[in-house]
């Protein structure tokens, strides 16, 4: 029986510390796989226990006692113990901390080991989202003799083994004989980047690649699911797809204009021609639709441009105005961005379209936030909060909101914490701070003879511990 | 049986007739001169018996060498004989080698090719043909690449490549032309000691009449691809029967009727008033090529302090051999280039210190004639526009009206009519562009014109009629010339004094006749003896006939 | 000779040290946080510092200039950003795909271009002739990626004999990591050999109608012979020329063909480091790209020597 | 050979020979045509290519869209259309710098000589030893991607070919009689480099021109496949190559027509060239 793989993957990680960047690339190939944390996250977004056996939580929600794996080993051969995981939420919330999600662990007052196989966190305040965040792949558990090499030679507990990076091309996973939990059924797995969607295609048909679980092959999927050698499944991400508006800018601080904007949205249309394969579900506000507590909102502002320009000219642009439009590099928002400037442009809205590089999207729009309107997809799981942050780079201002958040934090349980959720995804839905596009779609293209790839992509990650060959 | 006869041979491209039925024979161990004005055709003879035509052209009528035919001959029968039996020797020295090659490579290669001897016994024999065409190993080394010798050393190694394998004929297509007349000389004695040597023939192409009465037993006259008169040398061109030959002949030793008034002019020295041109201790050096670095270039001394002056009205000949500094001293005096060291003055300007901004007054002074009288015009422009240039030189810019009259009337003087303004060069003959090349330069009415070779590149004909308006002009205008040529006929033909130049000094001057008939320096001898002279050629050969 | 030589190292010296200057203050001027990249939309204020200062983005810099410049002196071109890892060890990873790569395609196309070019110059006027510059005139017109895309849909799609792209490295043996080159190399190499048949060709053209080639025929030896013997070496020469520029043109070229072929060469580190605004990498190769293009412009005035003894200055 | 070559009457020789050239013929009819299809997109088009209609997306080509239509539902006929103008004013405009400063520059070389000559050609090459694309790679990080910025890439990399160019034909115009006679005639350089050695050396300008002008299409194409060309919406030949390939297995339409277009122009332009080589250049010309 085969057991090894040679997975698709569109970008190369940086480095191969997970706890050192935010590049979701890392996550793609070592969460899981590789490095394991104290919860990790499902594959419908629910929290599992990982090298937390098990945990306890005070009744005031702010001590959490983690009960460890004690057969838990690192590749190098040393044990998993209380320590370790100390070691590493200490590292992570560190001053000198290069952590990109230092927000994750900004809850954390203290951390004890009790023994060996006990850890106590202890919160400043109780957090709702905790036993989540600590299934993320910045919270992953490193041990303190190779955390500093992680970047280049990764050490962690996981079932899989990194064996071999060569750079621009591919990295290499093996099977870990000595894992404390289930044996995974591949021997090998190859992660080859592939940057070019035009090279995504001919590397699937050629089989070079048998597996490609985001796989940029925009309207030749249709190619791909009548083709009975390959299986195509489209699940959903966490990636909220969104014209962001400049909030804190004339026009765009009138909610009547923003109404209009949202009016004049098609976004069947915006789906159609957004680079992959006319697929994503609409949303109608900042929530996945695959999360139990979502809401279709999407009737909110239903496409009518003749209200539209009614609207505009009530905030007083009976004929329109002229913004730019930055676009950073994925297909979504280079493809879409030109589908909605044809669309704002019936109801007199002119964009200039500006094509940004990632390092140039980030510090001139997110850090600067010198835009006007931009498309982007946040891929950050459960990230609704985004909008309650102050100095966020959309600047927007909603006491109300806030208060939601603030509570959410605050909560534990499920049904109340769904309930939260919904409140705060209508309140957005009607002040639309931002056009709500629609979820970014995860298409899976694999060979037919594959079982066991995740369909969803509720955190950024290729959980290969299922994957095997069918005979 | 002739070695090389050739029967009413035709060539045409198209529809045009290039050689109209030409017949001429050669026999073993004769030389046959060719000659003929430019476009005349004789080129095209020779490459006809090389078979070596453009592709273009198509030949009819009978060739024949030693019995057998060429024209049509397939090619590989052309390979076994050329080379082996028919050796060329072209014009060009400087192009006809492969640069990338030997000598010694290029000589031996004819010979390995036809006898398939080894390398080493191909370069030894390279090696005794180049010894005995006056290139002996010692001083020239088989691997010297053909950059590394002079036009005249060249030319020896391509008379080697052709002589090689001593053919029985040999064809020289202008093998001097291109040369000084000291290495003319050198050349052609070389050229008749091999014909003696293997007892070749030697079908000798030249368009200078003196050339040719020096060597060959026989010539043929040709002009547009038709001969005009075929003879023994010495009877057809002293009795000169055809009228062709005749005006060819004339016109070869033509001197132009200078008036009384140059006469008048070689007063004693002292009775002259201050000089138009004066130049003192004039010294030019070019840098060499770097060799290393760092290292300071060392100089080559192009001229060496010359010292001379030139009266007003007074018509002197610069005359040296090739290299000698001739064409840079007068590039100083137009103050076209500076002197490294020494002053030159003209009519109260030092030309050779002043900014050109002050320059324009003494420019309006003198003017120059070129050699190429097609190179010196920008092929673009009109003769109006070409003869008009020098006005720039007027303070005040004349109107277009003026301007006109201006340039009718210099046309008017070297006997153009005005509605030749608006051609342009290539619509006139090499003789009326050297025409409207002197009208030119007397635009300005300059008090000097310095002309480098102006005569050179012209066939004898025109060349007369270009001397007669140098020698009119002079007379009539009262323009002062620096005449520079390497043509000991053309100094004597219209020149006042003659000054000879030798490795950038100039080593003897005076008046003409005196230094050409009694010259007193070596180079001067050099040259005088070298220099071809259709009379005296003639008067030699019908000596020797008479003697006989 | 060496004089000569020493002239062109030095003048290839300035060269490399004006383009570090360039190099330099053109990537100062980049827009681009290259920390805030690394750690994303999330990253708090003092990560962002921590990380800037782990760089030495912190420094001034005339201070990193220096410091870059006296590193590559000692063969430290610094450590990547992005891939932490010694520029130095990228380049080599990655030098070992591009070279071959651009050697392969020099290769190629010379040895498609130059005896097409000497076919078609011997039979000038003949239908092979018109056939071979009309197949030429195409092959300069025809855009390399596109070029590549068709080729890739043939033997890669259709026929499946070569892989799509990608490379497996030369540790999983030459005739593996070979295969994985010779679409690219091909794809580079034609547009590259169209041109230089078209300049053999008139190279060759002008040397047949010099006098010397007359002289040698007059010698006897039949039109091949001299073709051969005496027209080939001359018509070298701009020949010379255009390969030492072509090879500049690969170089910069395989940033393409590797995008297209996913190739990890030095083109994608570059395009992909400038994107990631790695920008010691981005320095240090387009350094290496220079001074490359320095070595073989070089080598090819060595070479014109060689071929050409009008230029070999006597000591 | 004689220099003395029988020059017919210029302009009507150039003429007769013009119509003999069958390089020459078939070329300036290309481009012709394409600037025509240029000018003629300015006016009209099959359809709109700003309003996308997206449900009409990939259709294959029929009579409604001789050419398709692309992934928004634009005509890819219309498209074509309009980008001819993108790559006709980058590579227009790109050689345009060139010319405007490569020309100068070499003229200056040539007319001064020594250390000037020498620095400017110094300077030359340093510009050459940059690979041309990575350099216009890296011009766009820094200004971003766009058609401007692609015209100044490619700009750049022209001056020193037009400088060389012009310095090579200058320094064989110079040593010309009739230069020396503009000079014996008080001319200064500037002077004589405008009379005399520009229109001389013209053609070999010109010819040049079109090589460049052709290698100017292809490097943006090459460019905007990249993604550093001509943004959306302004359509591109290579941008919509680039927008294609993806699609190549389904919609091969899609890549092939711009591609032809490209190959059909740059054909064009190189057939001119060698036509125009032919005619002016007289030593090709007497070869014949
Ligand atoms: N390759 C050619 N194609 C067509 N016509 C040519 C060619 N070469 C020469 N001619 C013409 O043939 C005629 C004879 O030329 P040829 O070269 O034999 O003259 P020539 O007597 O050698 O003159 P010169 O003294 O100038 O060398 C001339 O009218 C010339 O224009
Ligand atoms: N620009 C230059 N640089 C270096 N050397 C030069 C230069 N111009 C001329 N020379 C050298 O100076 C010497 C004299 O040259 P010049 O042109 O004055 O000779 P010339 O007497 O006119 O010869 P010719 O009769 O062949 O025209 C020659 O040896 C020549 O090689
Ligand atoms: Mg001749
Ligand atoms: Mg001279």
């Amino acid at each position: 029986q085969r057991a090894d793989l040679v997975l698709g993957v569109v970008l190369e990680p940086p480095h191969l510390d997970p706890t050192a960047g935010a590049a979701a690339a890392i996550d793609e190939i070592l969460y899981a796989n590789v490095f394991e944390g104290l919860t990790r996250i499902g594959q419908s977004g629910e929290v599992l226990p990982a090298l937390a056996e098990r945990w306890d939580i005070s009744d005031d929600g702010k001590v959490y006692t983690f009960y460890l794996r004690q057969n838990a080993k690192f590749h190098d051969g040393s044990a998993f113990d209380a320590d370790d995981a100390k070691f590493s939420l200490d590292r992570a919330r560190a001053d000198d901390s290069t952590n990109a999600q230092k927000a994750l662990f900004a809850a954390i007052d203290t951390v004890e080991v009790v023994d060996p196989y006990i850890l106590k966190v202890t919160l400043k305040r109780p957090q709702g989202s905790f036993l989540y965040n600590m299934g993320w792949g910045d919270a992953v558990m490193v041990a303190p003799e190779s955390a500093a090499t992680n970047a280049e030679k990764p050490v962690g507990t996981g079932p899989f083994k990194f064996e071999n990076w060569a750079r621009g091309s591919s990295i290499t996973i093996v099977k870990n004989a000595d894992y404390w939990g289930e044996p995974v059924a591949l021997e090998k797995a190859e992660f080859r980047v592939i940057p070019d969607a035009a090279a995504a295609v001919p590397a699937l048909l050629s089989g070079d690649v048998h597996a490609f679980p985001m796989a940029p092959v925009g309207e030749v999927l249709e190619q791909f699911k009548a083709d009975p050698r390959f299986e195509v499944v489209v699940g959903v991400t966490e990636g909220e797809t969104i014209l962001s508006m400049n909030n804190g800018k004339e026009p765009f601080n009138d909610i009547k204009v923003r109404q209009a904007i949202a009016h004049a949205i098609n976004r069947d249309e915006v789906i159609a021609g957004n680079g992959m394969g006319g697929l994503g579900t609409p949303i109608g506000s900042h929530f996945s639709p695959a999360n139990a507590a979502y809401e279709d909102l999407t009737g909110t502002y239903p496409y009518d441009p003749e209200k539209a320009k009614a609207l505009l000219a009530e905030a007083g642009y009976p004929d329109g105005f002229s913004a730019t439009l930055k676009l950073p590099p994925p297909p979504y928002a280079r493809e879409g961005g030109q589908v909605i400037a044809s669309q704002l442009r019936q109801i007199g809205i002119n964009l200039e379209i500006i094509p940004v590089e990632w390092a140039d999207w980030l510090s001139t729009v997110f850090k600067e936030k010198d835009y006007d309107l931009t498309i982007i997809s946040h891929t950050e799981p459960n990230d609704i909060d985004i909008y309650s942050r102050p100095d966020y780079y959309i600047s927007y201002q909603n006491p109300d909101f806030n208060a939601v958040i603030e509570e959410l934090d605050v909560t534990a349980d499920e049904a109340k914490r769904n309930e939260l959720y919904r409140k705060a995804q209508e309140i957005l839905a009607k002040d639309t701070p931002v056009g709500f596009l629609f979820e970014l779609p995860k298409i899976g293209v694999w060979d037919a003879n594959l079982e066991g790839m995740w369909h969803n992509m509720p955190v950024q990650a290729n959980d290969l511990t299922k994957v095997k060959w069918k005979q | 049986m002739s070695l090389l006869e050739i029967e009413d041979l035709r060539l045409h491209i198209g529809n045009l007739p290039i050689l109209k039925g030409i017949n001429l024979t050669l026999g073993q161990g004769k030389v046959m001169g060719l000659v003929g004005e430019s476009g005349s055709g004789k080129s095209m003879t020779a490459l006809a018996v090389m078979q070596l035509l453009p592709a273009a052209i198509q030949a009819s009528g009978r060739i024949s060498f030693n019995g057998i035919s060429l024209l049509g001959a397939p090619e590989a029968a052309m390979n076994r004989l050329r080379g082996n039996d028919i050796g060329m020797v072209f014009q060009e020295p400087m192009t006809a080698l492969n640069p990338v090659k030997t000598i010694g490579e290029q000589v031996s290669e004819g010979i390995r090719w036809h006898t398939r001897a080894s390398r080493a016994e191909a370069e030894e024999r390279a090696r005794r043909m180049l010894d005995r065409v006056g290139l002996p190993e010692a001083k020239f080394p088989l691997s010297r690449y053909p950059h590394e010798l002079s036009g005249g050393q060249r030319q020896r190694v391509v008379i080697a490549i052709a002589c090689a394998l001593a053919p029985k004929l040999l064809i020289a297509d202008e093998p001097t032309t291109a040369l000084d007349v000291v290495l003319q000389k050198q050349i052609l004695e070389l050229l008749r000691d091999l014909v003696d040597e293997h007892k070749m023939g030697l079908l000798l192409i030249s368009h200078d009449l003196a050339v040719v009465a020096d060597m060959s037993d026989r010539v043929t006259i040709m002009r547009n691809g038709e001969v005009m008169e075929a003879g023994e040398t010495a009877h057809t061109l002293s009795q000169q029967r055809h009228p062709y030959t005749r005006q060819l002949a004339l016109a070869s030793m033509h001197v132009p009727d200078r008036g009384e008034k140059a006469a008048d002019r070689q007063g004693p020295e002292e009775a002259r008033s201050a000089p138009l041109l004066s130049v003192n201790n004039v010294t030019r050096d070019y840098p060499h090529r770097r060799t290393s670095l760092f290292g300071k270039p060392g100089v080559f001394r192009a001229v060496d302090s010359v010292s001379f002056t030139l009266d007003e009205g007074q018509s002197v000949a610069l005359v040296g051999r090739s290299g000698c500094g001739k064409s840079t001293l007068a590039r100083m005096i137009l103050a076209l280039d500076r002197p490294t060291s020494g002053t030159i003055n003209l009519s109260g300007y030092d030309v050779s210190a002043l900014p050109e901004a002050k320059l324009k007054p003494a420019r309006r002074n003198m003017q120059i004639v070129f050699q190429d009288p097609y190179g010196s015009f920008d092929p673009r422009h009109k003769v109006e526009r070409l003869v008009a240039e020098p006005l720039h030189l007027l303070e005040i810019a004349p109107s277009i009206s003026e301007r006109r009259d201006m340039v009718a009337d210099a046309l008017d003087k070297v006997g153009l009519a005005p509605a030749d303004m608006d051609k342009y060069p290539h619509e006139f003959s090499g003789g009326q562009r050297q025409r409207i090349s002197i009208a030119r330069a007397i635009i300005t009415r300059p008090k000097l014109i310095v002309a480098d070779e102006p005569v050179s590149a012209l066939d004898v004909s025109i060349r007369a009629q270009a001397l007669d308006l140098f020698a009119d002009l002079n007379a009539r205008l009262g323009v002062a010339y620096l005449f520079i040529t390497h043509d000991l006929t053309v100094a004597r033909a219209i020149t006042d004094r003659v000054m000879v130049m030798h490795e950038g000094k100039i080593v003897e001057s005076g008046r003409t006749d005196d230094i050409l008939d009694r010259p007193q320096s070596d180079a001067a001898k050099a040259l005088v003896a070298a220099a071809p002279d259709l009379q005296r050629a003639l008067e030699r050969r019908l000596a020797r006939i008479g003697r006989i | 000779m060496s004089a000569f030589l020493a002239k062109r190292l030095l003048i290839g010296l300035v060269t490399l040290i004006v383009a570090s200057i360039v190099v330099f203050a053109v990537l100062e001027i980049v827009p681009g946080d290259p920390a805030l990249l690394m750690l994303g939309m999330n990253a708090t204020p003092e990560a962002l510092e921590a990380l800037r200062s782990q760089m030495g983005l912190d420094q001034s810099i005339p201070v990193r200039y220096f410091n870059w410049i006296g590193g590559m002196l000692m063969g430290d071109f610094g450590r990547s950003w992005t891939y932490s890892s010694p520029v130095l060890d990228l380049i080599i990873e990655r030098g070992i795909v591009s070279l071959p790569l651009a050697i392969l395609s020099l290769f190629l196309s010379t040895a498609i271009a130059i005896p097409v070019g000497i076919f078609a110059a011997s039979r000038r006027g003949t239908i092979a002739d018109s056939a071979s510059m009309g197949a030429a005139q195409i092959g300069v017109a025809i855009p390399n990626f596109w070029f590549a895309l068709l080729l890739v849909y043939l033997f890669a799609v259709w026929l499946r004999v070569l892989p799509a792209g990608g490379f497996p490295g030369w540790g999983a043996g030459i005739w593996p990591a070979l295969k994985a080159l010779i679409m690219p190399s091909l794809a580079l190499a034609l547009p590259q050999a169209a041109i230089l048949a078209r300049v053999t060709r008139s190279a060759m053209l002008e040397v047949l109608g010099e006098d010397y080639i007359r002289t040698a025929r007059a010698k006897g030896m039949s039109r091949r012979t001299v073709l051969w013997r005496h027209a080939l070496r001359n018509a070298m020469i701009p020949v010379l020329t255009i390969l030492g520029l072509q090879f500049a043109f690969l170089l910069a070229g395989t940033i393409i063909i590797e995008n297209v072929f996913y190739l990890p060469g030095l083109g994608r580190l570059v395009f992909q480091a400038i994107t990631q605004r790695d920008l010691i990498v981005v320095e240090g190769v387009v350094m290496l790209l220079v001074a490359s293009v320095v070595v073989v412009n070089l080598v090819v005035d060595i070479l014109y020597a060689a071929v050409d003894p009008r230029l070999r200055v006597k000591a | 050979m004689s220099a003395h070559q029988a020059a017919p009457s210029r302009s009507f020789g150039l003429l007769l020979h013009a119509f003999g050239n069958r390089s020459f013929l078939i070329g300036s009819a290309i481009t012709v045509l394409i600037a025509l299809v240029a000018l003629v997109s300015f006016f009209w088009t099959p359809y709109d290519i700003t309003h996308l209609v997206v449900a009409n997306k990939m259709k294959p080509p029929s009579w409604a869209h001789p050419f398709g239509t692309d992934h928004f539902g634009r005509d890819i006929l219309s498209m074509i259309m309009i980008g001819s103008r993108n790559s006709i004013a980058v590579a227009l405009v790109a050689v345009g710098i060139g010319m405007g400063i490569g020309i100068p520059i070499g003229c200056w070389a040539a007319a001064r000589g020594g250390w000037v000559d020498e620095t400017l050609m110094r300077m030359n090459d340093i510009v050459f030893a940059f690979p041309a694309l990575l350099s216009a790679v890296m011009i766009t990080a820094i200004f971003g991607p766009g058609a401007i910025n692609a015209i100044i890439a490619i700009g750049i990399f022209n001056v020193p070919v037009f400088a060389r160019v012009a310095r090579a034909g200058a320094m064989s115009i110079w040593p010309r009689e009739y230069v020396l006679a503009a000079r014996a005639s008080g001319k200064g350089r500037a002077q004589i480099t405008i009379e005399h050695i520009l229109p001389n050396i013209a053609a070999i300008l010109l010819i040049q021109g079109t090589i460049q002008f052709a290698l100017g299409i292809l490097a943006e194409s090459g460019l905007s496949y990249v993604g550093l060309g001509a943004q959306p919406p302004m359509p591109s030949w290579g941008r919509m190559l680039f927008d294609s390939q993806t699609r190549m297995m389904i919609a091969p339409y899609q890549a092939l027509f711009p591609g032809f277009a490209i190959v059909v122009t740059v054909l064009g332009l190189n057939l001119l060239g060698d036509g125009l080589r032919d005619l002016l250049d007289p030593k090709l010309r007497r070869e014949r």
